[in-house]
Order: C-alpha cells, then structure tokens, then sequence
C-alpha cells in the first residue's frame, strides 16, 4: 500500500491529532469521539452546527471547522458514520441555548446515527435540528433507494449556513437556507481510479487501464456505469448534461461552479475541467458567478473530480461571498 | 431445548470471534458493490464487546444482551453500528429477566432483532440485506423446533437455510444500504451482512456439534 | 494514461485559461507566454515580483499570483523551464519604475533563461534583480552539481517578499529579504509513486510496491536513493533528521512546519505525517510557530510529500502572517 | 569540401526531422535519470523551425543559421533551448557572410557551438552531456578534412567516433544537468543529448550517402 500509513486503526485518530496539533490556538480536539470542535464554541447566541460523516473525505470535514463554517465535526472511521455515541456527546458539548443543527449527508448509516444521537439530546433538553444533503444525481432512481446521496455540494450548505449564523440567524432560519441550498444545488462525479482505504490495504475495486467509472460515490460505491475513458472536454460535457439537465438550470441563470478534486488528481487537471465546464455553460446562456476549484470533498487518494452546480440568486450570493477561517489553508 | 447465561455468552464469544476472523472477507464482500468496511467495522465493534467483557452486566441474559447491544449500538460506526446494536438491544429486551431460555424465547428473540433491524433501517426481506439471512433462519429454526427437533438438529437444519438464502442474495438487486446506489449491477453478488451471518451459524453449529448443549 | 488531459501539447495553456476564466477580475492571461499576471500590475510604487519555472508544479506558481505574493508566473511546458522570451516579454509587462525581482528555483534550465532574459530587459533600462531559491538538502554534493535544488521551500520566499514589497519595500530590501528567507529554509521529499507528464503518457520512473524514492526531485528526477516502503512515523523521523540537521536547527527555534503533498497524495496523509513532524521538533526543543498542510509545489500527480523547516525570527513571523489574495483559494 | 545554402538548409531540416521522429526516444532517455522532457522540448523547438522555415532570412548560411538560433532560444524552453539557441547562434556568427562554407568553416562552426554550449551551460567535456559527443565528433572531421578525406567519408567517420562517444557516456557520472543530481546513480544509462546528437549525425551521414553532396 502506497500510503503514509502506521497502524491504519489509528489512520483517523493520527489525522485528528495532526490537525489538533497544527491548530492548538482555535481548535479543540477530543479524542474519545473523534470530535474537532472551534475552541471559542458553543455560543450562547449561536447555533452550532455539526457534521459528522465517514472520514477519507478531507479536508471535508474535520478540516472545515471554524469561524463562518462549521463548529464542529465528529466523523467515524473511515467511509463509516460516526457511532451514535460520538452524535450524541458532541451535541451535548456544542450544545447552544440557540440551539444545534445537525448536518447530515443522505446515507443510511450517517441518518440511523444521526436520529438516535438527536432523540438522546432532545431528551436532555437541547434543542436539535437536522439538515440532510444529497446533491448526487448520479442516483437515478429514489423509488429503489433511500434517495441521492450528500457528496461535495455538501460544502456550500455549510458556507451558507455557517455564514448566515456567524450573522445570528435562528435555528429555523439555518433550515430554511440550508434546505434551499440544497435544493438548487447538484453534482456528479467521475473516478479515474480507485481509491485504497487504509485498513484494506488495496485498491476498493479494479478498474482497467482505458475505463473511467461515471457517476461514482466518493466511498468508492460504483457508479453509474463503466465507461470507456474519453478526453476531459468529452468527460466534462457529460457531467455537465447531467448537472445541468436535472434541476433543470436555464439559460439566464448564474450559477456557483465547482470542480472537486477526489484526491489523486492534481489541480493542474482540474482547472482544465473547470474551463471546459465554464465555456460550455456559458454557451448554455449560464454565467458561472462563483468559481470554486480544488478538493472539497474527496475520496481518500482516488484519482477523479466532480462537478457541482448551484444556482445563486442574492441571498445566497451574499452568503457565499462571506469569509470564513479553518483549518485547511494556504497561508 | 433450553439456554443459559453460559450458553448466551457463548453464543456472543462466538459471533465476535468469526466477526474478528473474518475481518478481511467480510470486507472483501463488501468492496464489491459497497464500500469495503463491514469487515472493518464488524470487528472493530466485537472487538470493544471482547475489550469489555468481564465488565458487562450479567444480571440475567437479557441484561448481557441489552448491554453488548448498548456497546456495539453507541460505539460502532457505519451502517452495521446502529443494525447489529438494535439487533442485540431488541433481543436482549424480549428475554426479559429469563435466566433460562427456552426454545420459543430464542425464536421471539431473533423476530424481535429482526423487527428492529427493519425499523431502524426501513427496510424488508427482499431488500438484499441481512435480513434476507435472519428471517429464512429464524423461520426454519421455529419450525423445526415446533417439530420436535432437539436443538441442536434444529440450529443446524436453520444454518442450512441461512447458507442457502445467503447465497440467494447473489440473485437479488439490492434496495436499501449503499449496494442499492448500483441499482442492476449489485445483482450477481452476494450481500455481505447476509454472508456473515451465514457464516456465523455455520461457525455456531460447529461449536453446538463439538461442545454440545445444555 | 489515468488523467483529465486533451491535447497534451495544450495541456499547459488549457490549464492557463481555467485559471484565467476562473479569476476575471483579477488576473489577466497572456497566451503568447503562458502569462498568468495581477490586473492591477505593474504600479508605479511596487516592485513586480515574478516567478517562472516549468508547469507541473501546481499550484506552483501561476495559482499564487495575486495580491501579497507574485505578480505574474510564465511558466514553461510540463517540467521545462520557460522560454527565454517568455521572461523577456513578462518582465516588459510587469516593468515597474520601482523595479522587477525575479525568483528562479536554482536549475540549469531557468537559470540560463532568466539570466538571457534580464540580460535583454536591461538593455531595454528596466531595473532587474534575480533572486536564486535552492532549498533542497536531497542534493549533497555541491561540486559536482549546480547546487541544490529548488523545491517548496520557494513558497516562504514568495510569501515574505510578497508581503514585504505590498508594505512598499524597495527591490534591494526584497533581494535582502527573499536571501534571508532561503538561507533559514530546507526542504525534503519522498515519492510513493512516479509521475505521469502528460506527454509522455507513462509514469517517469518505475517504482517496486514497496518501494520509495527517498530525496526525489519535484520533476521526478531520481532522489539521493531508492528504499523499502516504511510506516509514517519512520519516514518523517528520516525526512526530519535530514533537513533539521543541515541548517541545523537547534533546540530553542522557533520554525515554520511545512507538509507539502507532491500532488497524489491525500491531505488526511500529510496531517498524519505533520503530527510526527511536530512532535519529533517539540521532542528537540524545536517550536512549530507557524504550520502548513497543503499542496505548495507538487510533481503532477506523484504521491508523495516533502517535509519543509523554516527558521523564524520576529521579521519573517510578520512577514508570513501578512494576508495574501491568490487564485488558488478554499473559499 | 565545401557546402553552400541548399546543404546547410539541408542539414537543419535533417537535425529538424531527426527531432521529430525521436520524440519519444529521446524523452525515454531522459526519463532514467532526468524528468523525461527532452524529447519534448527538442521536438517542439524544432517544430516551431519547420513551422517558420519559409520566412527564415537567407541571406545567407550564417544568417540562416543564427534565425534559426533565435527561433529556440527565444521559443524552447528547458535547459535545451537555451544550450541548442547558443548553438546554432554562435555557428550562424562564425559562419559570416560566405556563401558557401569550407571544410575549415564548418569545423570552426562546430567549435564556436561548443564553446557557447560550454559557456551558456558552464560545463565541459566529462559532464555527461551533449558535449561528450559534440566535441569528439568535431575533433575526428576535423583531423578527417586535414587526412585529405573527402566530405562524406569524414563525416561518415566522425559520426562512428559520435556513437562511440555517446554510447561511453553510460560510464560518466552525470556533472551538469538535472541527471548530476542522482550522482553516482547516473552510471550506467547513457546521456539523452549526447545520443540524440549521434542519431542526428547518423541521420545524416545516410542522407549525405543517399543524396549526395555538393
Ligand atoms: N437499510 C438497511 N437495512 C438492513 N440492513 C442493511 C441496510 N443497509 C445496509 N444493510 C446491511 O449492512 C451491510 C453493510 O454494512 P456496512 O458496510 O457497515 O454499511 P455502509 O454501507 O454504511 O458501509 C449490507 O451488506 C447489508 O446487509
Ligand atoms: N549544463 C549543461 N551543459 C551542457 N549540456 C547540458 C547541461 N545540462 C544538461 N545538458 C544536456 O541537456 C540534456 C537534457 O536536456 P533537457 O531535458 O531539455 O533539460 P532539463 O534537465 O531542463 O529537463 C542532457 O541530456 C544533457 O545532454
Ligand atoms: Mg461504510
Ligand atoms: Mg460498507
Ligand atoms: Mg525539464
Ligand atoms: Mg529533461
């Protein structure tokens, strides 16, 4: 295994002391339930907002905690929820008299966990809300599924909401928005490669030397189909039908753009993504308003890249614009 | 037929133990259409059960069983976490304060996982789960049972059926959990959840045929 | 060939031109010489700072043009260093009455372009100063070579005389500052795996599955030597002895950390490599004052990471907390 | 012997396709100890030579030669642009304003490259570069012309000391160049330059055989 890896139990545990160690001024870490919490939360006028998640998608979302984004992520191992327990002990640490909310991305095991550590707080008295994500359009049909699964468009229902509470808007209003971030908001994603979670120790599946798997999950979940690999103008242009035909997003409208890197793939690569997708929305009469080009949201070190589209309107526009300070920088 | 609390607790040894030696399998029928931690999470959940075992309750058995539920429920992540949990709290509830449980008992106890796997999951037989093992096997269990069989012929006939109907999962295209992101591709292989507890019978019956019963 | 890539021959400028679509109002890309530049460049009271090198690097160095940092990148093809009219033409455009300071990472190629490109932007009156970064401790023997290389270590160079010429510092003072910066500085790296230059198609070299490449150069230039695969800890510890003791950094310093991925490599695997880092310089009375997890300077898509020290004093601390505004950005 | 415009035109076009078609080769070679681009850069330069051939001044060889300097210096990147501008730069400058070029000139013209090689790279014989090959093969036509060999057995004679030399630089340890920095681990493989100067002299001396010359 090609990796920079000790005993890979503790390949979670390792990167969260990493982080802490690296942060020791704005971050808390407490072991016990792999929790990264802002060192200045809970507020008394602020909701918290909490992400749980498998890991092996950093910087999502260990990596995004702090002023403007998220007070606190308490992810399970990796590509595993959290444990309820950990929900539920980071509730009660974050909780706020303005209450909590909890983010959650649409999969089974991250909801069972996310319900139960809900139902013990409430009974303590905290006051909970929680918000699930799923972008994926790569999921077609929600009849035979619990529906699209949460992927990197995840991150811009955090910024928004991570934004307007930084502002003090309530816990209903932090629904409101996020919800409606959500709503206008869809990706799909390609894996070049796979990925090789540590304590497998090889790659989750095998893909040969000229195929591409389209519509992949970032677990490395199979995708829509096995493709043979095309060029990135013919890669782009069918990730962007999908995109872009399913809310459907028209001629008009301004959009943020996103091209996420799944981990293996250097951003040289994806900018070359980034100015397919741009021209060719702009050939659709979309302007791209907010451009966002690097890893949000990855699949430990597959090679890949997906594309998310939301459409902007003011509100949310302004939301965006906000700054925001975490852990993963450049300065 | 009847079981005690050493019977229980050799019951859970011996699901942690096949969870613990089948930690690359599992996770190897898990990669196929999944994302290749059950294995993973499977053992690193019995292994905390192992880690705690002489700290756990051992009122009656359901008490032992509600207690191993809690760890497995509260500590494990993924999706086996909050399933396999319930499945041990509900089973644990439904013994009561029995300290010997009869055969019937047993039988109630695994639809009581069941119901809650189902509840928890929102999910069916039919699905391409777990559950698509556990009912066939409680089913065949009960009925041998109520034929007179001594159990362990009837553990043994009910391993049979969960063998069977875990390989039948190949057959099925999967519905709920994250095998059902494929849609038609997940047919073709077996369930994972499914197989273990295919193989965790089969691991009990051995045990049954070598150690005997009470 | 696993990449996102059309024409490989357009690889570079289809890059130049996401970066160019992706940032409109505040970069201005000049195709002719793959030249990424600030809009608002050159002013009067400024020197332009300008950094060329081959591409590959990425985000090295045309996506940390922007405020605080360099005023334009002319990059050359995929791990060539640019033409020498490349620099000739950049340097005419970013001619500032206050000067221009060009930084070149200390190999043969750059060299000899910057040196034949200042020869001829003199000619032509402008006030040119080039400033050499060669931070790599891989390469031992100075007689035999060029000297060292230089690697990611470039970053703080850039970093501090961006924000020193921002507070109006005049070129002499950057030449003073950028020599400074480099002389505390010493980087090295590891590669898992080899590159793919998208020309070529296949990997540069082969490397066995439980073999690294200890002391690789960021162009996948073979390293000091060709060892078994260890655990994380192990590799940092030999990453560390070998870059703390060639200053060396002794116990009492405060220092800049600096992970930085070569481009394959997952950020949840450097926060595990920086943990050991920081605690093996804290177990020699080494302070972390400032840390950096990211990718600064890769080699395509090689998995692998450097490991880089900075020796701080009260002047570089300020410096290098200074903001900067770059394209490649989370938010 | 003596050549005159078309040869000199002649011998860019073959240097040009030479490029060219060994694209792939050269960059293999480069990839054993360097970054593997040299392939790349020497045929984009070149390239970039055809591209432009038909508005090349000609008024004469020298001329001709020193636009064709100016093109990869200016245009080609990498350690080569700069070393093969030089080159042919400094062999334009020496070349003058004769029309035609004698066996003096051109061996003259070939020391002149050299010299800025060494200059421009600040390397010498030994490093492991090109020049390992440039320098031996411009000592045997020189010490050929004087002999009284005509042009094309001189030429065919140097060009046999050209691949000797080129092959012997698997013995050099590297000195300059990106490959210097792998030290004794550059033994062992020969130098990309010095091989695609000994193909480019092979190339043509077959073209010289094939063609003729004046
Ligand atoms: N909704 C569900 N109801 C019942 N069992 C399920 C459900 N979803 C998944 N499973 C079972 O769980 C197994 C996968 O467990 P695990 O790998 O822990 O989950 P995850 O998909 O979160 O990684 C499947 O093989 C299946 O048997
Ligand atoms: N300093 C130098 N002087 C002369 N020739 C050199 C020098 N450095 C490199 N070379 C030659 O250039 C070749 C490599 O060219 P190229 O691949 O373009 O350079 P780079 O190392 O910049 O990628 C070497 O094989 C060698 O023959
Ligand atoms: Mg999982
Ligand atoms: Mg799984
Ligand atoms: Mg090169
Ligand atoms: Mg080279």
């Amino acid at each position: 295994m090609k990796k920079f890896v000790n005993d890979p139990k503790q390949f979670v545990p390792e990167m969260l002391e990493g982080i802490a160690l690296a942060n020791p001024d704005t971050l808390t870490y407490v072991p016990e339930y792999n929790l990264i919490m802002r060192s200045d939360a809970p507020r008394d006028g602020k909701v918290s907002i909490v992400q749980g998640s498998g890991s092996g998608h950093e910087p999502a979302h260990v990596m995004i905690v702090g002023k403007g984004m998220l007070d606190a992520a308490c992810p399970g191992d990796v590509f595993a929820a959290p444990p309820m327990d950990y929900v539920y002990e980071t509730t009660k640490r974050l909780a706020s008299p303005a209450g909590v909310l909890l983010l959650v991305n649409n999969y089974t095991g991250d909801r069972m966990a996310f319900d139960m550590g809900r139902e013990m707080a409430e009974a303590d008295g905290i006051r909970v809300e929680i918000l699930t994500v799923d972008d994926d359009v790569a999921v077609k049909d929600s009849l035979y599924t619990i529906g699209r699964r949460g992927v990197a468009g995840n991150f811009f229902v955090i910024k928004a909401v991570g934004a307007a509470s930084e502002r003090g808007a309530d816990l209903d209003e932090l629904v409101r928005i996020g919800k409606k971030v959500n709503d206008v908001t869809r990706t799909m994603g390609v894996a070049l490669t796979a990925c090789t979670p540590p304590a497998k120790g090889s790659p989750l599946f095998e893909l040969g030397a000229d195929e591409m798997e389209f519509g992949v999950g970032i677990h490395g979940e199979p995708g829509r189909e096995r493709r043979p690999m095309t060029n990135a103008d013919a890669i782009v242009d069918e990730l962007l039908e999908a995109v872009a035909s399913d809310l459907p997003y028209a001629s008009g409208d301004r959009v943020a753009l996103m091209i996420n890197g799944l981990g293996g793939t250097p951003i040289s690569e994806l900018y070359l993504l980034y100015r397919r997708a741009h021209q060719q929305l702009a050939a659709r009469g979309i302007t791209v308003g907010r451009s966002y080009v690097n890893e949000y949201c990855t699949s430990l070190d597959m090679a890949g890249a997906s594309l998310t589209l939301v459409r902007l309107d003011d509100e949310l526009d302004g939301l965006l614009a906000e700054p925001a300070e975490v852990a993963i920088r450049v300065f | 037929m009847t079981a005690g609390p050493q019977d229980v607790e050799h019951v859970v040894r011996t699901i942690a133990q096949t969870a613990l030696d089948n930690e690359t399998y599992f996770g190897e029928l898990d990669s196929v259409v999944g994302d290749g931690d059950f294995g993973y999470s499977l053992a690193r959940g019995f292994e905390k059960v192992v880690e705690g075992w002489d700290d756990i309750d051992r009122t009656d058995p359901g008490t032992f069983l509600k207690k191993v539920g809690m760890i497995i429920a509260s500590r494990v992540g993924g999706t086996s976490g909050p399933l396999w949990g319930t499945a041990f709290l509900r089973a644990g509830s439904t013994a009561g304060a029995s300290a010997e449980l009869t055969g019937e008992q047993v039988v109630a106890m695994l639809r009581a996982a069941a119901d809650g796997i189902k509840a928890r999951g929102q999910s069916d037989v039919g699905d391409k789960t777990l559950l698509d093992v556990l009912v066939p096997f409680t089913d065949r269990l009960e009925e041998e049972l109520t034929g007179g069989a001594d159990g362990g012929a009837a553990l043994a006939a009910a391993t049979r059926t969960a063998r069977e109907a875990a390989d039948a999962t190949s057959e099925m295209v999967a519905r709920k959990g994250r095998a059902s992101y494929t849609g038609e591709r997940s047919r073709g292989s077996v369930d994972a959840g499914a197989m273990a507890l295919a193989v965790i019978a089969e691991r009990l019956t051995q045990s049954w045929t070598t150690e005997g019963a009470s």
